[in-house]
């Protein structure tokens, strides 16, 4: 069965007085295997991040419907766990408390958490700021904690919108790898939505490119680089080819003006 | 940030050195007092209209040790944190459920933002025919005069809540209560806190409303007395006490802010 | 076992005989437990209607003044007439009250005597309260005012009368009760507490006449312990008291069957005109005479 | 943003369709009539205490036909804008002064703190002694509750402008004084508006204060003299007129920003 | 002679309340040569905007100088403009009006000023635009015009921090070629600081490395690629190879925690 089926799913947003409506998404089709690391790709506006809030739940589809493992999503749930662009660590709460959020929510005991925590926390290599707060901590070091705090919860799915985008460069890269080691050893499926072509290819099996708005998708490329992977794979001829091929295909789509 | 040669303190935003600020702030306290001084030692102005800072002190003094004026201060205080509290404790939950609830808001905001600009200090006479002259009466224009205030402040800062949070908090499976119990509120809580020492700072103005009109202690009170006796010493004294208490009230609030949201700070 | 009794005064000279039956015990003694509360004249009404207190003393006319709107009291007692210790004040140059026409004058607020006491001189003189600008301020304020060189008249009483008188420059005393003898108080409670404490009525009656019965033995007692209630020396108590005459049990008996009718049938008249009642009650619906039996 | 399904209006956050929102705040105002009607109608409460809806209408429109009430609102309302604008005239350039030059802070800012929580309100014995009981003392207690005020927003809004455009105007070769007067000031404007519109409401609470002591017209006047008849539902107009006055004042305000300050919006 | 040079500049902040005085940057010479193309690379931290911000005379040095065209540094003006990551439009005054502003603080009269504008407007493709405000622009827009801006008032030294930083990937390869178009045009000396290894080294004649905090210039590398460059320029062997040379140099600077 696949991980993640969208059937039709499109979205159109009623108009602001006066206004026309914006059609943010045309109808797409998309079956994600299970394990699978599927990275969108697109200009800016086209619907990435709608077609990943409508797999979340936290959008509705104004036609079709997503399937995940077989259920139909009709809200936002555990299953499913989400990263943001923007830091959205609970700034009230320190990396442990941030990281056992959901476990909390589902009611599991304290001295269970506490194991949990503890192993995510060591997996994306935060050791000794468990009782740091959010502020007290860089880009990097946030959203790492957010991978944690969606991986806590032992989602099935993954759903990243351009997690890395507010970093630089070289956290990026750094954060890259990270990812990819949790992925291999913790096998979730996983939808991604980046700007950067490099970080499409170099994190993804599948790469999808969307045209501009309104979206649809308009490449779906398998990337059969051999994991696991690091930095110099970036230099790789395969990979320049693959990126080269990428930038044509998104490049028609972005405009000076958009 | 910017640090730029020349002329440096004439330039807009310089920032001025701990020290300099301290001694600029004292300066005009004390140009202040000199020019008071001045105009009424110099018999520039009749003692009637305006008392010198020195009989000021006097006054002061003598109404602290021969009249209590401590009482009437600690009567003042009473009054002015029990009524912001009652509206407090009004206020906050429903400002929080009409932040959450849009539904809530819908049938409240209306009419909150019209209460809002009803005068407390026109209220006196009602509240005198329907609670009396005594505590309560008091109480109730502190109370009238910060509820609205607080709920629409409160209501706008929970609704103002990061959606990125809630949503990620929605991701993470929690509930709709849980959104409001373990996101909107302690998402909001510091600036919920602030909203209240603001009000409270404007609770302080409208306590001495209600001690002018018909009441037997208080600074407010102490003041209408005094207006009988033509003291102006008494007078001045009595505003400057009230404007420390706020000052005092402002930096307590504050400290204690800065200690309950240690994870706020800038 | 005693009657709660809260009432309702100013710092007017002409109670303090009710506050020395408090603080030298006399109420106490004879079965009242008073509570005395300090309300200005123009909130004194509100308080009775809250049932804050039951008892007030107050200008005769405000008690019909009260009745017509509404807040029922009825008189029992007469308190003391003013000779001398209400008047008004005008700058030096104002020849008569006539010439105030077009003038400000400082006055506390409808309800209060006194502008009711403007209203009656300006009557006299052939004007009328629209013929004048009236700025609400109490008597303290209004006479202060004044003589920091605001306004062109105020009404007031003493002791801001005499700061006046102490300052010739800033203006006179063109009218007072002596031209005009028609502030007098009395003490009042209401219907309720009347019928349901006929007892303690007559003890307050009792108190008041024993109050004055102390002034008469101790003076210089009893004029301290009224002084300090505000923040007066006995002396400038004395000073005060003597523009008023408190009245005894026999003056008041007077009073109660004849002086109060007339007075009535002139001050009825005027405060409809006026526009601050809208019907002249009975007098008999104002007094209670009950207790005297 | 958020679009879920099911129980959707219990949802915290969830907006509600505008027609919706209009018809729920419709709904309280005509509860909060209803409950008012069946406490004054059904004799729950004593028409002494508390005037039902219909009295109340009756009494504003005997006061709007027959005692020329519409010039006490004018006079007021007179009142108000006057202190404003003279308080605006003062504190705003005042304030630039001080967010611009961190010297003018050092100087004033102590003192304007301090100053902010002296009482308006009991300066009116004060300023009774000072300024008589005509236009003038009313002004000033407009005057003085709002200055203080506006010069410590102001000076805050200034003072908070973004240091990025500042730095940018400096390296496109702007001086000094070309920073504050095409920088600092249009950056603040919007904001400074903003504050303007907040202490005016504040102001018409102030102004009845100023008239409920010493004066001669007004809304404040009328509720004076209201007290002596009892009129409870003289009261209630007045303090309603005060209350829409409000709202609508503004209302006009929020119109003026958006006009004037097109490229701000959101 | 050399368009800036900087001789041994420093910066160490003071000490903040009980705190250690920040080192922001170890004193650094350089040389920039007239019309070069100078990039800035290095983590987080090391003092990039601080280097740049002394040159432009926003923030003074601790030790050392800079002097430009041989004159030494006291204040920002106008001969050197800057461009940074933050949209520092005037968001109160329209495109135009933000080109003109420089010409306007310079007393130029406004007939004079409007050729000007008209002149960038073209330059930088925003016909059309003139009299739009800030907001209704995008960020790709709004960083053409503060480039605009900064060339109005024709300075020698262009200096650009970040200035892509908050664009997504593809309008920021569509600026890097605008830019070099408008730099080989203008031939202004350019000192531009970025975190993105590959838009260093597409953009200059000459890329420097910088280490991590206190900063100091550890590798200085004369990019020889020929111009004009377009991105399929990305896709070069010469580029990668140079690319995988400055990421080794950048990556020893960088940590996960940093
Ligand atoms: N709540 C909304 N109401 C109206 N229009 C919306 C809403 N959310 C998004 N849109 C519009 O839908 C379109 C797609 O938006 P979306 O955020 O999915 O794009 P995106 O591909 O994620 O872009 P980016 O790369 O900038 O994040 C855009 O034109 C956007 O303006
Ligand atoms: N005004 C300041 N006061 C104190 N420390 C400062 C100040 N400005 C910068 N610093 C410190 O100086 C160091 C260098 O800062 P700088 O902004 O130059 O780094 P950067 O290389 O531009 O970093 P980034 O890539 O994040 O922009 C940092 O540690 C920073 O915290
Ligand atoms: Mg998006
Ligand atoms: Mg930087």
């Amino acid at each position: 069965m696949s991980a993640v089926e969208i059937k039709n799913v499109g979205r159109v947003f009623p108009a602001r007085r006066g206004g026309e409506p914006t059609v943010a998404l045309t109808p797409v089709s998309l079956d994600i295997a299970q394990n699978e690391f599927v990275t969108i790709l697109g200009p800016s506006g086209c619907g990435k991040s709608t077609l990943l809030r409508i797999v979340g739940g936290l959008d509705d589809p104004s036609t079709g419907e997503v399937l995940v493992n077989g259920i139909r999503v009709v809200g936002p749930g555990s299953d499913r766990g989400m990263v943001f662009q923007s830091y959205t660590l609970f700034p009230w709460l320190t990396v442990a408390e941030n990281i056992a959020f959901g476990l909390r929510e589902k009611g599991m005991p304290k001295s269970a958490r506490d194991g949990v925590v503890q192993d995510y926390v060591r997996k994306v290599g935060l050791n000794g700021f468990e009782h740091h707060w959010p502020r007290q901590l860089s880009g990097g070091m946030q959203q790492r904690v957010a991978i944690a705090r969606a991986l806590a919860n032992d989602p099935a799915i993954l759903l990243m919108d351009e997690p890395f985008g507010a970093l630089d460069n070289q956290t990026r890269g750094l954060m890259q790898e990270l990812l990819l080691d949790i992925w291999q050893s913790e096998r979730k499926t996983v939808l991604f939505v980046t700007h950067d072509i490099e970080e499409a290819i170099f994190l993804a099996s599948r790469c999808l490119a969307m045209s501009a708005r309104p979206g649809r998708i308009k490449a779906d490329v398998p990337i059969a680089l051999p994991y696991p992977r690091d930095y110099h794979l970036k230099a790789d001829p395969t990979f320049v080819d693959l990126k080269m091929r990428m930038t044509e295909e998104i490049r028609g789509e972005a405009t000076l003006v958009a | 940030m910017t640090t730029i040669r020349r002329g440096r303190y004439l330039r807009p935003l310089q920032p001025l050195p701990g020290a300099a600020k301290l001694a600029f702030g004292f300066l005009f306290f004390a140009l202040f007092v000199a020019a008071w001084g001045a105009a009424t030692f110099g018999g520039f102005v009749s003692p009637l209209f305006l008392a010198s800072p020195l009989r000021m002190v006097q006054e002061g003094w003598s109404l602290l040790t021969e009249y209590n004026f401590s009482y009437d201060i600690a009567v003042t205080i009473w009054r002015v944190v029990g009524g912001f509290v009652l509206a407090a404790i009004i206020a906050v939950p429903l400002g929080i459920a009409m932040g959450a609830w849009k539904v809530v808001e819908a049938l409240l905001e209306p009419f909150v933002s019209f209460a809002r600009y009803l005068p407390a200090s026109a209220f006196i006479p009602l509240l005198i025919l329907w609670a009396g002259i005594g505590e309560t009466q008091k109480l109730l224009v502190i109370f009238i005069g910060s509820v609205f205030q607080i709920i629409l402040m409160v209501a706008f800062t929970v609704g103002q809540t990061r959606r990125d949070l809630v949503e990620a908090a929605y991701t993470l499976g929690a509930s709709d209560l849980g959104i409001v119990k373990r996101v909107l509120i302690p998402a909001s809580a510091p600036q919920i806190a602030e909203t209240l020492r603001l009000v409270l700072g404007w609770a302080w103005t409208y306590v001495i409303v209600a001690e002018l009109i018909g009441s037997s202690s208080g600074i407010g009170h102490m003041i209408v007395d005094s207006q009988a006796m033509l003291n102006t010493g008494q007078i001045i004294f009595g505003i400057i006490v009230i404007g420390i208490i706020g000052l005092v009230s402002d930096f307590l609030f504050k400290a204690a802010n800065r200690r309950l949201f240690p994870w706020s700070l800038a | 076992q005693s009657t709660d009794v809260a009432i309702g005064i100013s710092g007017w000279t002409g109670f303090a005989p009710l506050t020395l039956a408090k603080e030298a015990g006399l109420f106490e003694k004879n079965g009242l437990n008073v509570e005395i509360k300090k309300i200005p004249q123009k909130d004194r009404h509100l308080a009775v209607a809250s049932g804050a207190i039951q008892c007030a003393a107050t200008t005769v006319e405000t008690f019909m003044i009260w009745n017509a709107n509404g807040v029922p009291i009825k008189q029992l007692f007469q308190l003391d007439m003013s000779y001398g210790a209400d008047g008004m004040v005008v700058r030096n140059e104002t020849g008569s009250i006539a010439d105030l026409k077009g003038k400000t004058i400082a006055a506390s607020a409808p309800g209060t005597s006194p502008y009711f006491v403007l209203a009656w001189m300006l009557d006299a003189n052939g004007l009328s309260l629209d013929d004048v600008n009236v700025v609400n301020l109490e008597p303290s304020a209004a006479a202060q005012a004044f003589v920091a060189g605001q306004n062109d008249a105020a009404m007031t009483y003493e002791p801001y009368l005499s700061t006046v008188r102490d300052n010739p420059s800033a203006g006179k005393i063109i009218a007072t009760t002596l031209d005009y003898p028609i502030v007098m108080d009395t003490f009042g409670c209401t219907p309720d507490f009347i019928e349901a404490n006929p007892e303690a009525v007559k003890a307050l009656a009792k108190s008041y006449y024993e109050a004055l019965e102390m002034i008469e033995t101790d003076q210089a007692k009893a004029y301290e312990i009224m002084g300090a209630d505000v923040k007066q020396s006995g002396e400038d108590f004395g000073k005060s008291a003597s523009f008023l005459k408190w009245q005894d049990a026999e003056a008041n008996k007077a009073f109660m069957e004849k002086g109060i009718e007339e007075f009535y049938a002139k001050a009825g008249p005027l405060l409809e005109k006026i526009g601050i009642i809208k019907s002249i009650p009975e007098t008999s619906t104002l007094i209670d005479t009950s207790w005297m039996n």
